[in-house]
Protein backbone atom coordinates (compact mmCIF):
# COMPACT_ATOMS: atom_id res chain seq x y z
CA UNK A 1 0.00 0.00 0.00
CA UNK A 2 1.61 3.17 -0.83
CA UNK A 3 0.19 6.61 1.29
CA UNK A 4 -1.28 9.30 -0.81
CA UNK A 5 -1.29 12.71 -0.01
CA UNK A 6 -2.49 16.18 -1.53
CA UNK A 7 -2.54 19.71 -1.09
CA UNK A 8 -3.76 23.02 -2.00
CA UNK A 9 -6.32 22.92 -4.70
CA UNK A 10 -5.25 19.73 -5.75
CA UNK A 11 -6.86 18.39 -2.60
CA UNK A 12 -9.46 21.15 -2.16
CA UNK A 13 -10.54 19.06 -5.75
CA UNK A 14 -9.90 15.38 -5.27
CA UNK A 15 -11.96 16.05 -2.14
CA UNK A 16 -9.34 14.07 0.44
CA UNK A 17 -6.14 15.16 2.10
CA UNK A 18 -4.77 11.21 2.16
CA UNK A 19 -5.51 7.84 0.85
CA UNK A 20 -3.49 4.67 0.75
CA UNK A 21 -3.88 3.00 -2.97
CA UNK A 22 -2.49 -0.61 -4.32
CA UNK A 23 -0.49 1.13 -7.17
CA UNK A 24 -0.92 -1.58 -10.33
CA UNK A 25 2.44 -2.96 -11.75
CA UNK A 26 2.20 -0.46 -14.84
CA UNK A 27 2.78 2.50 -12.57
CA UNK A 28 6.56 2.92 -12.70
CA UNK A 29 6.96 6.88 -12.77
CA UNK A 30 5.15 10.02 -11.06
CA UNK A 31 4.33 10.57 -14.61
CA UNK A 32 2.60 7.03 -14.73
CA UNK A 33 1.07 7.50 -11.10
CA UNK A 34 -0.58 10.99 -12.46
CA UNK A 35 -2.15 9.12 -15.87
CA UNK A 36 -3.77 6.04 -13.44
CA UNK A 37 -4.78 8.67 -10.54
CA UNK A 38 -6.97 10.62 -13.69
CA UNK A 39 -8.57 8.24 -14.39
CA UNK A 40 -9.85 7.17 -10.81
CA UNK A 41 -13.36 9.83 -10.81
CA UNK A 42 -14.77 12.91 -11.93
CA UNK A 43 -12.84 14.70 -9.10
CA UNK A 44 -9.32 13.60 -10.35
CA UNK A 45 -9.87 14.54 -13.79
CA UNK A 46 -10.36 17.88 -12.46
CA UNK A 47 -7.32 18.08 -10.10
CA UNK A 48 -5.19 16.61 -12.70
CA UNK A 49 -6.23 18.41 -15.88
CA UNK A 50 -3.35 20.22 -16.57
CA UNK A 51 -0.80 17.32 -14.96
CA UNK A 52 2.42 19.16 -15.97
CA UNK A 53 1.77 21.84 -13.89
CA UNK A 54 1.36 19.27 -10.77
CA UNK A 55 4.41 19.16 -8.03
CA UNK A 56 5.25 15.42 -7.01
CA UNK A 57 7.14 14.72 -3.74
CA UNK A 58 8.64 10.54 -2.80
CA UNK A 59 8.92 10.61 0.84
CA UNK A 60 9.43 14.68 1.16
CA UNK A 61 11.46 14.83 -1.69
CA UNK A 62 10.64 17.03 -4.92
CA UNK A 63 10.71 14.98 -8.63
CA UNK A 64 10.60 15.41 -11.46
CA UNK A 65 7.52 13.40 -13.34
CA UNK A 66 9.89 11.46 -15.00
CA UNK A 67 11.39 9.93 -11.95
CA UNK A 68 10.53 6.31 -10.96
CA UNK A 69 8.40 5.59 -8.18
CA UNK A 70 10.37 2.90 -6.60
CA UNK A 71 9.99 2.10 -2.70
CA UNK A 72 8.13 5.35 -1.77
CA UNK A 73 6.31 5.18 0.85
CA UNK A 74 3.99 8.28 0.42
CA UNK A 75 3.52 10.41 -2.00
CA UNK A 76 2.74 13.74 -1.95
CA UNK A 77 0.73 16.15 -5.07
CA UNK A 78 0.09 19.43 -4.97
CA UNK A 79 0.26 22.68 -7.06
CA UNK A 80 3.42 25.30 -7.53
CA UNK A 81 4.48 26.40 -4.13
CA UNK A 82 3.68 30.09 -2.87
CA UNK A 83 5.25 30.32 0.37
CA UNK A 84 7.72 32.76 1.88
CA UNK B 1 28.96 26.66 11.57
CA UNK B 2 26.10 25.40 13.97
CA UNK B 3 23.01 23.55 12.56
CA UNK B 4 20.15 25.66 11.19
CA UNK B 5 17.48 26.56 13.18
CA UNK B 6 14.52 25.59 11.29
CA UNK B 7 10.89 26.10 13.07
CA UNK B 8 7.41 25.60 11.02
CA UNK B 9 4.67 27.35 13.85
CA UNK B 10 1.50 28.77 13.84
CA UNK B 11 2.81 31.43 16.58
CA UNK B 12 4.63 34.80 15.72
CA UNK B 13 7.96 35.20 16.26
CA UNK B 14 10.05 37.42 17.93
CA UNK B 15 12.76 38.78 15.74
CA UNK B 16 15.05 40.91 18.55
CA UNK B 17 15.22 37.27 20.03
CA UNK B 18 16.10 35.54 17.05
CA UNK B 19 18.58 37.81 16.14
CA UNK B 20 20.17 37.61 19.96
CA UNK B 21 20.22 33.92 19.03
CA UNK B 22 22.47 34.28 16.14
CA UNK B 23 25.22 36.44 17.71
CA UNK B 24 25.86 33.97 19.93
CA UNK B 25 27.22 31.58 17.29
CA UNK B 26 30.48 32.58 16.60
CA UNK B 27 33.04 35.97 16.29
CA UNK B 28 29.19 37.80 14.32
CA UNK B 29 30.03 41.02 12.66
CA UNK B 30 26.50 40.86 10.44
CA UNK B 31 23.37 39.50 11.08
CA UNK B 32 20.25 40.31 8.26
CA UNK B 33 17.01 39.40 8.63
CA UNK B 34 14.14 39.23 6.18
CA UNK B 35 10.67 39.03 7.58
CA UNK B 36 7.52 38.26 5.12
CA UNK B 37 4.29 40.22 5.71
CA UNK B 38 0.81 39.77 4.98
CA UNK B 39 -0.09 42.47 2.96
CA UNK B 40 -3.34 44.42 2.96
CA UNK B 41 -3.56 44.22 -0.77
CA UNK B 42 -4.62 47.83 -0.87
CA UNK B 43 -7.25 47.11 1.55
CA UNK B 44 -9.20 44.32 -0.51
CA UNK B 45 -7.50 41.60 1.67
CA UNK B 46 -9.45 40.10 5.10
CA UNK B 47 -6.98 37.70 5.56
CA UNK B 48 -4.30 35.06 4.14
CA UNK B 49 -4.38 31.38 5.02
CA UNK B 50 -1.78 29.74 4.67
CA UNK B 51 -1.00 25.86 4.30
CA UNK B 52 2.12 23.37 4.29
CA UNK B 53 3.07 19.76 4.09
CA UNK B 54 4.13 19.01 7.57
CA UNK B 55 7.75 17.05 7.13
CA UNK B 56 8.65 17.87 3.85
CA UNK B 57 8.69 21.48 4.88
CA UNK B 58 11.53 21.00 7.18
CA UNK B 59 13.48 18.69 5.12
CA UNK B 60 13.04 21.02 2.31
CA UNK B 61 14.22 24.42 4.14
CA UNK B 62 17.03 22.29 5.79
CA UNK B 63 18.44 21.29 2.32
CA UNK B 64 17.98 24.96 1.23
CA UNK B 65 19.51 25.91 4.43
CA UNK B 66 22.72 23.40 4.16
CA UNK B 67 22.82 24.44 0.72
CA UNK B 68 23.64 28.40 1.64
CA UNK B 69 26.07 26.74 4.35
CA UNK B 70 27.84 25.41 1.82
CA UNK B 71 28.27 28.93 -0.68
CA UNK B 72 28.94 30.92 2.12
CA UNK B 73 30.75 31.95 5.22
CA UNK B 74 27.89 32.05 7.90
CA UNK B 75 28.31 31.22 11.60
CA UNK B 76 23.85 30.53 11.95
CA UNK B 77 20.94 30.56 9.91
CA UNK B 78 17.51 30.93 11.25
CA UNK B 79 14.07 29.89 8.79
CA UNK B 80 10.99 30.41 10.64
CA UNK B 81 7.71 30.06 8.46
CA UNK B 82 4.29 30.38 9.96
CA UNK B 83 1.26 28.49 8.65
CA UNK B 84 -2.56 29.16 9.54
CA UNK B 85 -4.56 32.00 9.21
CA UNK B 86 -2.82 35.46 8.86
CA UNK B 87 -4.34 39.02 8.81
CA UNK B 88 -3.02 41.75 7.21
CA UNK B 89 0.26 43.03 8.68
CA UNK B 90 1.27 40.01 10.42
CA UNK B 91 4.28 38.57 9.73
CA UNK B 92 4.35 35.51 7.61
CA UNK B 93 7.83 34.13 7.51
CA UNK B 94 11.55 35.40 8.95
CA UNK B 95 15.18 33.93 7.57
CA UNK B 96 17.91 35.44 9.46
CA UNK B 97 21.75 34.90 8.63
CA UNK B 98 24.83 35.93 10.53
CA UNK B 99 28.35 36.15 9.30
CA UNK B 100 31.38 37.80 9.84
CA UNK B 101 30.63 39.82 6.61
CA UNK B 102 28.24 41.64 5.34
CA UNK B 103 28.14 41.01 1.80
CA UNK B 104 27.59 36.96 3.31
CA UNK B 105 24.79 37.81 5.41
CA UNK B 106 23.10 39.74 2.66
CA UNK B 107 23.59 37.12 -0.04
CA UNK B 108 22.90 34.07 2.45
CA UNK B 109 19.48 35.40 3.33
CA UNK B 110 18.32 37.12 -0.06
CA UNK B 111 19.30 33.53 -1.47
CA UNK B 112 17.23 31.74 1.22
CA UNK B 113 14.42 33.62 0.34
CA UNK B 114 14.03 32.91 -3.33
CA UNK B 115 14.49 29.47 -2.40
CA UNK B 116 11.73 29.94 0.02
CA UNK B 117 9.31 31.25 -2.48
CA UNK B 118 9.63 28.49 -4.85
CA UNK B 119 10.77 25.41 -3.47
CA UNK B 120 9.50 25.10 0.60
CA UNK B 121 6.00 23.59 0.38
CA UNK B 122 3.77 26.04 1.56
CA UNK B 123 0.65 27.36 -0.43
CA UNK B 124 -1.06 30.72 0.32
CA UNK B 125 -5.17 31.35 -0.49
CA UNK B 126 -5.72 34.55 -0.03
CA UNK B 127 -9.37 35.60 1.16
CA UNK B 128 -10.94 38.93 -0.19
CA UNK B 129 -13.01 40.88 2.30
CA UNK B 130 -16.75 39.18 1.86
CA UNK B 131 -15.35 35.89 -0.08
CA UNK B 132 -15.83 33.63 2.54
CA UNK B 133 -14.14 30.93 0.31
CA UNK B 134 -11.03 32.36 -1.25
CA UNK B 135 -8.75 31.46 -3.77
CA UNK B 136 -5.26 30.07 -4.29
CA UNK B 137 -2.65 32.60 -4.80
CA UNK B 138 -0.61 31.43 -8.09
CA UNK B 139 2.58 31.06 -8.11
CA UNK B 140 4.68 33.33 -10.24
CA UNK B 141 7.11 33.43 -12.98
CA UNK B 142 9.32 36.03 -11.24
CA UNK B 143 10.03 33.96 -8.51
CA UNK B 144 11.00 31.22 -10.67
CA UNK B 145 13.17 33.12 -12.29
CA UNK B 146 14.64 34.64 -9.31
CA UNK B 147 16.10 31.01 -8.62
CA UNK B 148 18.00 30.77 -11.37
CA UNK B 149 20.42 33.88 -11.14
CA UNK B 150 21.80 31.70 -8.64
CA UNK B 151 23.38 29.03 -10.83
CA UNK B 152 25.14 32.06 -12.13
CA UNK B 153 26.43 32.77 -9.29
CA UNK B 154 29.31 31.82 -6.38
CA UNK C 1 7.23 57.34 0.97
CA UNK C 2 8.10 58.55 4.45
CA UNK C 3 11.13 60.38 5.54
CA UNK C 4 13.51 58.07 6.51
CA UNK C 5 14.49 58.04 10.48
CA UNK C 6 17.63 58.72 11.05
CA UNK C 7 19.30 58.40 14.75
CA UNK C 8 23.01 59.27 15.81
CA UNK C 9 22.83 57.38 19.43
CA UNK C 10 24.86 56.42 22.27
CA UNK C 11 22.06 53.79 23.69
CA UNK C 12 21.21 50.73 21.99
CA UNK C 13 18.65 49.66 19.76
CA UNK C 14 15.27 47.59 19.55
CA UNK C 15 15.18 45.71 16.00
CA UNK C 16 11.79 44.42 17.18
CA UNK C 17 10.43 47.83 17.81
CA UNK C 18 12.09 49.67 14.58
CA UNK C 19 10.99 46.76 12.38
CA UNK C 20 6.84 47.26 13.59
CA UNK C 21 7.63 50.65 13.58
CA UNK C 22 8.81 50.34 9.33
CA UNK C 23 5.46 48.32 9.10
CA UNK C 24 3.38 51.06 10.02
CA UNK C 25 4.48 53.20 6.33
CA UNK C 26 2.34 51.20 4.04
CA UNK C 27 1.45 48.12 2.36
CA UNK C 28 4.40 46.41 3.58
CA UNK C 29 5.66 43.06 1.97
CA UNK C 30 8.58 42.67 3.11
CA UNK C 31 11.21 44.06 5.86
CA UNK C 32 14.47 44.00 5.87
CA UNK C 33 17.56 44.71 8.67
CA UNK C 34 20.92 44.60 9.27
CA UNK C 35 22.89 44.72 12.02
CA UNK C 36 26.25 45.54 12.27
CA UNK C 37 27.70 44.16 15.68
CA UNK C 38 31.23 44.48 17.67
CA UNK C 39 33.33 41.46 16.77
CA UNK C 40 35.83 40.14 19.52
CA UNK C 41 38.38 40.00 16.67
CA UNK C 42 39.22 36.29 17.98
CA UNK C 43 39.11 37.58 21.66
CA UNK C 44 41.93 39.74 21.22
CA UNK C 45 39.52 43.08 20.71
CA UNK C 46 38.34 44.50 24.41
CA UNK C 47 36.98 47.69 23.03
CA UNK C 48 35.66 49.22 20.14
CA UNK C 49 35.64 53.26 20.35
CA UNK C 50 33.45 54.74 18.06
CA UNK C 51 33.85 58.75 17.00
CA UNK C 52 31.60 60.81 14.58
CA UNK C 53 31.06 64.08 13.14
CA UNK C 54 27.63 65.09 14.47
CA UNK C 55 25.65 67.01 12.49
CA UNK C 56 27.29 66.23 9.52
CA UNK C 57 26.40 62.11 10.06
CA UNK C 58 23.14 62.90 9.91
CA UNK C 59 23.05 65.07 6.64
CA UNK C 60 25.08 62.53 4.94
CA UNK C 61 23.12 59.66 6.34
CA UNK C 62 19.95 61.91 5.15
CA UNK C 63 21.44 61.59 1.51
CA UNK C 64 22.26 58.06 1.35
CA UNK C 65 18.84 57.44 2.07
CA UNK C 66 17.23 59.82 0.06
CA UNK C 67 19.10 58.54 -3.08
CA UNK C 68 17.44 54.58 -2.03
CA UNK C 69 14.11 55.94 -2.01
CA UNK C 70 14.89 57.69 -5.59
CA UNK C 71 16.18 54.22 -6.57
CA UNK C 72 14.10 51.28 -5.52
CA UNK C 73 10.19 51.63 -4.28
CA UNK C 74 10.51 51.81 -0.72
CA UNK C 75 7.60 52.46 1.71
CA UNK C 76 10.66 53.17 4.95
CA UNK C 77 13.98 53.48 5.93
CA UNK C 78 15.70 53.54 8.96
CA UNK C 79 19.38 54.20 10.12
CA UNK C 80 20.61 53.62 13.67
CA UNK C 81 24.22 54.38 14.22
CA UNK C 82 25.52 54.33 17.73
CA UNK C 83 29.08 56.20 19.17
CA UNK C 84 31.03 56.02 22.39
CA UNK C 85 32.38 52.68 23.43
CA UNK C 86 31.54 49.23 22.43
CA UNK C 87 32.32 45.45 23.23
CA UNK C 88 32.26 42.41 21.43
CA UNK C 89 28.70 41.46 21.10
CA UNK C 90 27.27 45.12 20.90
CA UNK C 91 25.32 46.00 18.30
CA UNK C 92 26.88 49.12 16.36
CA UNK C 93 24.60 49.79 13.34
CA UNK C 94 21.41 49.34 11.97
CA UNK C 95 19.83 49.49 8.39
CA UNK C 96 16.50 48.79 8.09
CA UNK C 97 14.18 48.88 5.07
CA UNK C 98 10.67 48.42 3.99
CA UNK C 99 9.14 47.52 0.63
CA UNK C 100 6.04 45.79 -0.93
CA UNK C 101 8.76 43.88 -3.02
CA UNK C 102 11.39 41.06 -1.00
CA UNK C 103 14.16 42.58 -3.61
CA UNK C 104 13.66 46.30 -3.36
CA UNK C 105 14.18 45.86 0.21
CA UNK C 106 17.47 43.90 -0.05
CA UNK C 107 19.41 45.85 -2.50
CA UNK C 108 18.31 48.80 -0.66
CA UNK C 109 19.64 47.38 2.49
CA UNK C 110 22.63 46.40 0.75
CA UNK C 111 23.57 49.62 -0.77
CA UNK C 112 22.63 51.64 2.52
CA UNK C 113 25.20 49.48 4.31
CA UNK C 114 27.64 50.34 1.42
CA UNK C 115 27.61 53.75 1.56
CA UNK C 116 27.62 53.69 5.70
CA UNK C 117 30.78 51.84 5.60
CA UNK C 118 33.16 54.59 3.36
CA UNK C 119 30.34 57.84 3.21
CA UNK C 120 29.30 58.41 7.18
CA UNK C 121 31.50 60.21 8.79
CA UNK C 122 32.36 57.62 11.71
CA UNK C 123 35.83 56.35 12.79
CA UNK C 124 36.37 53.18 14.67
CA UNK C 125 39.17 52.86 16.98
CA UNK C 126 40.20 49.58 18.46
CA UNK C 127 41.57 48.75 22.17
CA UNK C 128 43.35 45.72 22.02
CA UNK C 129 43.19 43.93 25.36
CA UNK C 130 46.35 45.59 27.32
CA UNK C 131 46.61 48.61 24.74
CA UNK C 132 44.90 51.67 26.47
CA UNK C 133 45.74 54.39 23.60
CA UNK C 134 44.50 52.06 21.19
CA UNK C 135 44.96 52.04 17.21
CA UNK C 136 42.43 53.58 14.85
CA UNK C 137 40.81 51.22 11.94
CA UNK C 138 42.38 51.54 8.16
CA UNK C 139 39.79 52.45 5.72
CA UNK C 140 39.21 49.11 3.67
CA UNK C 141 39.77 48.92 0.09
CA UNK C 142 37.18 46.67 -0.46
CA UNK C 143 34.18 48.87 1.11
CA UNK C 144 35.49 51.68 -1.17
CA UNK C 145 35.19 48.79 -3.93
CA UNK C 146 31.65 47.91 -2.49
CA UNK C 147 30.46 51.34 -3.50
CA UNK C 148 31.59 51.42 -7.06
CA UNK C 149 29.03 48.19 -8.17
CA UNK C 150 26.32 50.30 -7.53
CA UNK C 151 27.08 52.98 -10.53
CA UNK C 152 26.68 50.18 -13.15
CA UNK C 153 23.03 48.84 -11.77
CA UNK C 154 19.90 49.85 -11.81
CA UNK D 1 36.74 83.53 10.48
CA UNK D 2 36.67 80.26 9.66
CA UNK D 3 35.97 77.34 11.98
CA UNK D 4 38.48 73.97 11.84
CA UNK D 5 36.98 70.79 12.75
CA UNK D 6 39.14 67.63 12.81
CA UNK D 7 38.40 63.98 13.81
CA UNK D 8 39.92 60.50 14.77
CA UNK D 9 43.62 60.47 14.29
CA UNK D 10 43.81 63.96 12.47
CA UNK D 11 42.35 65.50 15.48
CA UNK D 12 45.12 63.47 17.91
CA UNK D 13 47.91 64.58 15.40
CA UNK D 14 46.93 68.10 15.61
CA UNK D 15 45.88 67.83 19.26
CA UNK D 16 43.10 70.26 19.16
CA UNK D 17 39.02 69.90 18.45
CA UNK D 18 38.59 72.69 16.79
CA UNK D 19 39.59 76.18 16.25
CA UNK D 20 39.08 79.46 14.44
CA UNK D 21 40.85 80.67 11.63
CA UNK D 22 41.61 84.00 10.10
CA UNK D 23 42.62 82.48 6.22
CA UNK D 24 44.71 84.24 4.02
CA UNK D 25 43.48 85.12 1.04
CA UNK D 26 45.33 83.01 -0.88
CA UNK D 27 43.83 79.66 0.46
CA UNK D 28 41.18 79.34 -2.24
CA UNK D 29 40.92 75.76 -2.51
CA UNK D 30 40.54 72.85 -0.34
CA UNK D 31 43.90 72.13 -1.56
CA UNK D 32 45.41 75.03 -0.85
CA UNK D 33 44.48 75.08 2.87
CA UNK D 34 45.54 71.69 3.65
CA UNK D 35 49.19 73.13 1.86
CA UNK D 36 48.65 76.70 4.57
CA UNK D 37 47.81 74.32 7.35
CA UNK D 38 50.67 72.29 6.95
CA UNK D 39 53.41 74.96 7.69
CA UNK D 40 51.80 75.76 11.08
CA UNK D 41 53.61 73.14 12.94
CA UNK D 42 55.01 70.12 13.51
CA UNK D 43 51.68 68.53 14.54
CA UNK D 44 49.92 69.86 11.41
CA UNK D 45 52.64 68.24 9.21
CA UNK D 46 52.35 65.17 10.99
CA UNK D 47 48.61 65.09 10.66
CA UNK D 48 49.10 66.27 7.09
CA UNK D 49 51.98 64.17 6.13
CA UNK D 50 50.06 62.60 3.17
CA UNK D 51 47.35 65.25 2.63
CA UNK D 52 45.97 62.69 -0.40
CA UNK D 53 44.21 60.49 2.43
CA UNK D 54 42.73 63.54 4.27
CA UNK D 55 38.80 63.82 3.36
CA UNK D 56 37.31 67.56 3.76
CA UNK D 57 34.03 68.11 4.38
CA UNK D 58 32.30 72.08 4.20
CA UNK D 59 29.69 72.79 6.50
CA UNK D 60 28.73 69.28 6.55
CA UNK D 61 29.15 67.89 2.83
CA UNK D 62 32.01 66.02 1.64
CA UNK D 63 34.24 67.13 -0.86
CA UNK D 64 37.33 67.04 -3.17
CA UNK D 65 40.31 68.23 -2.82
CA UNK D 66 40.15 71.10 -5.52
CA UNK D 67 36.72 72.05 -4.56
CA UNK D 68 36.74 76.24 -3.65
CA UNK D 69 36.11 77.24 -0.25
CA UNK D 70 34.11 79.97 -0.72
CA UNK D 71 31.54 80.99 2.00
CA UNK D 72 32.36 77.85 4.33
CA UNK D 73 31.72 78.85 7.64
CA UNK D 74 32.88 75.13 8.91
CA UNK D 75 35.60 72.92 7.54
CA UNK D 76 36.44 69.46 8.53
CA UNK D 77 39.42 67.39 8.51
CA UNK D 78 39.09 63.79 8.74
CA UNK D 79 40.94 60.60 7.65
CA UNK D 80 38.63 58.42 5.76
CA UNK D 81 35.34 57.01 7.24
CA UNK D 82 35.44 53.67 8.66
CA UNK D 83 31.93 53.86 10.13
CA UNK D 84 28.72 50.61 9.67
Amino acid sequence: MTKLVYFAWVRERIGTVEEEVDLPGTVETVSDLLGWLKGRGEEYEAALLYPEVIRVALDHEHVGHDEKIGEAREIALFPPMTGG
Amino acid sequence: MTAPRISIQREGFDIAAESARLKEGGDVGAVVTFTGVCRSEDGTLEALELEHYPGMAEAEIGRIARDAFARWPLSGVTVIHRYGLMRPGDDIVLVATASTHRHAAFQAAEFLMDFMKSRAPFWKKQHPSGDESGQWVDARDTDQAALSRWDAEE
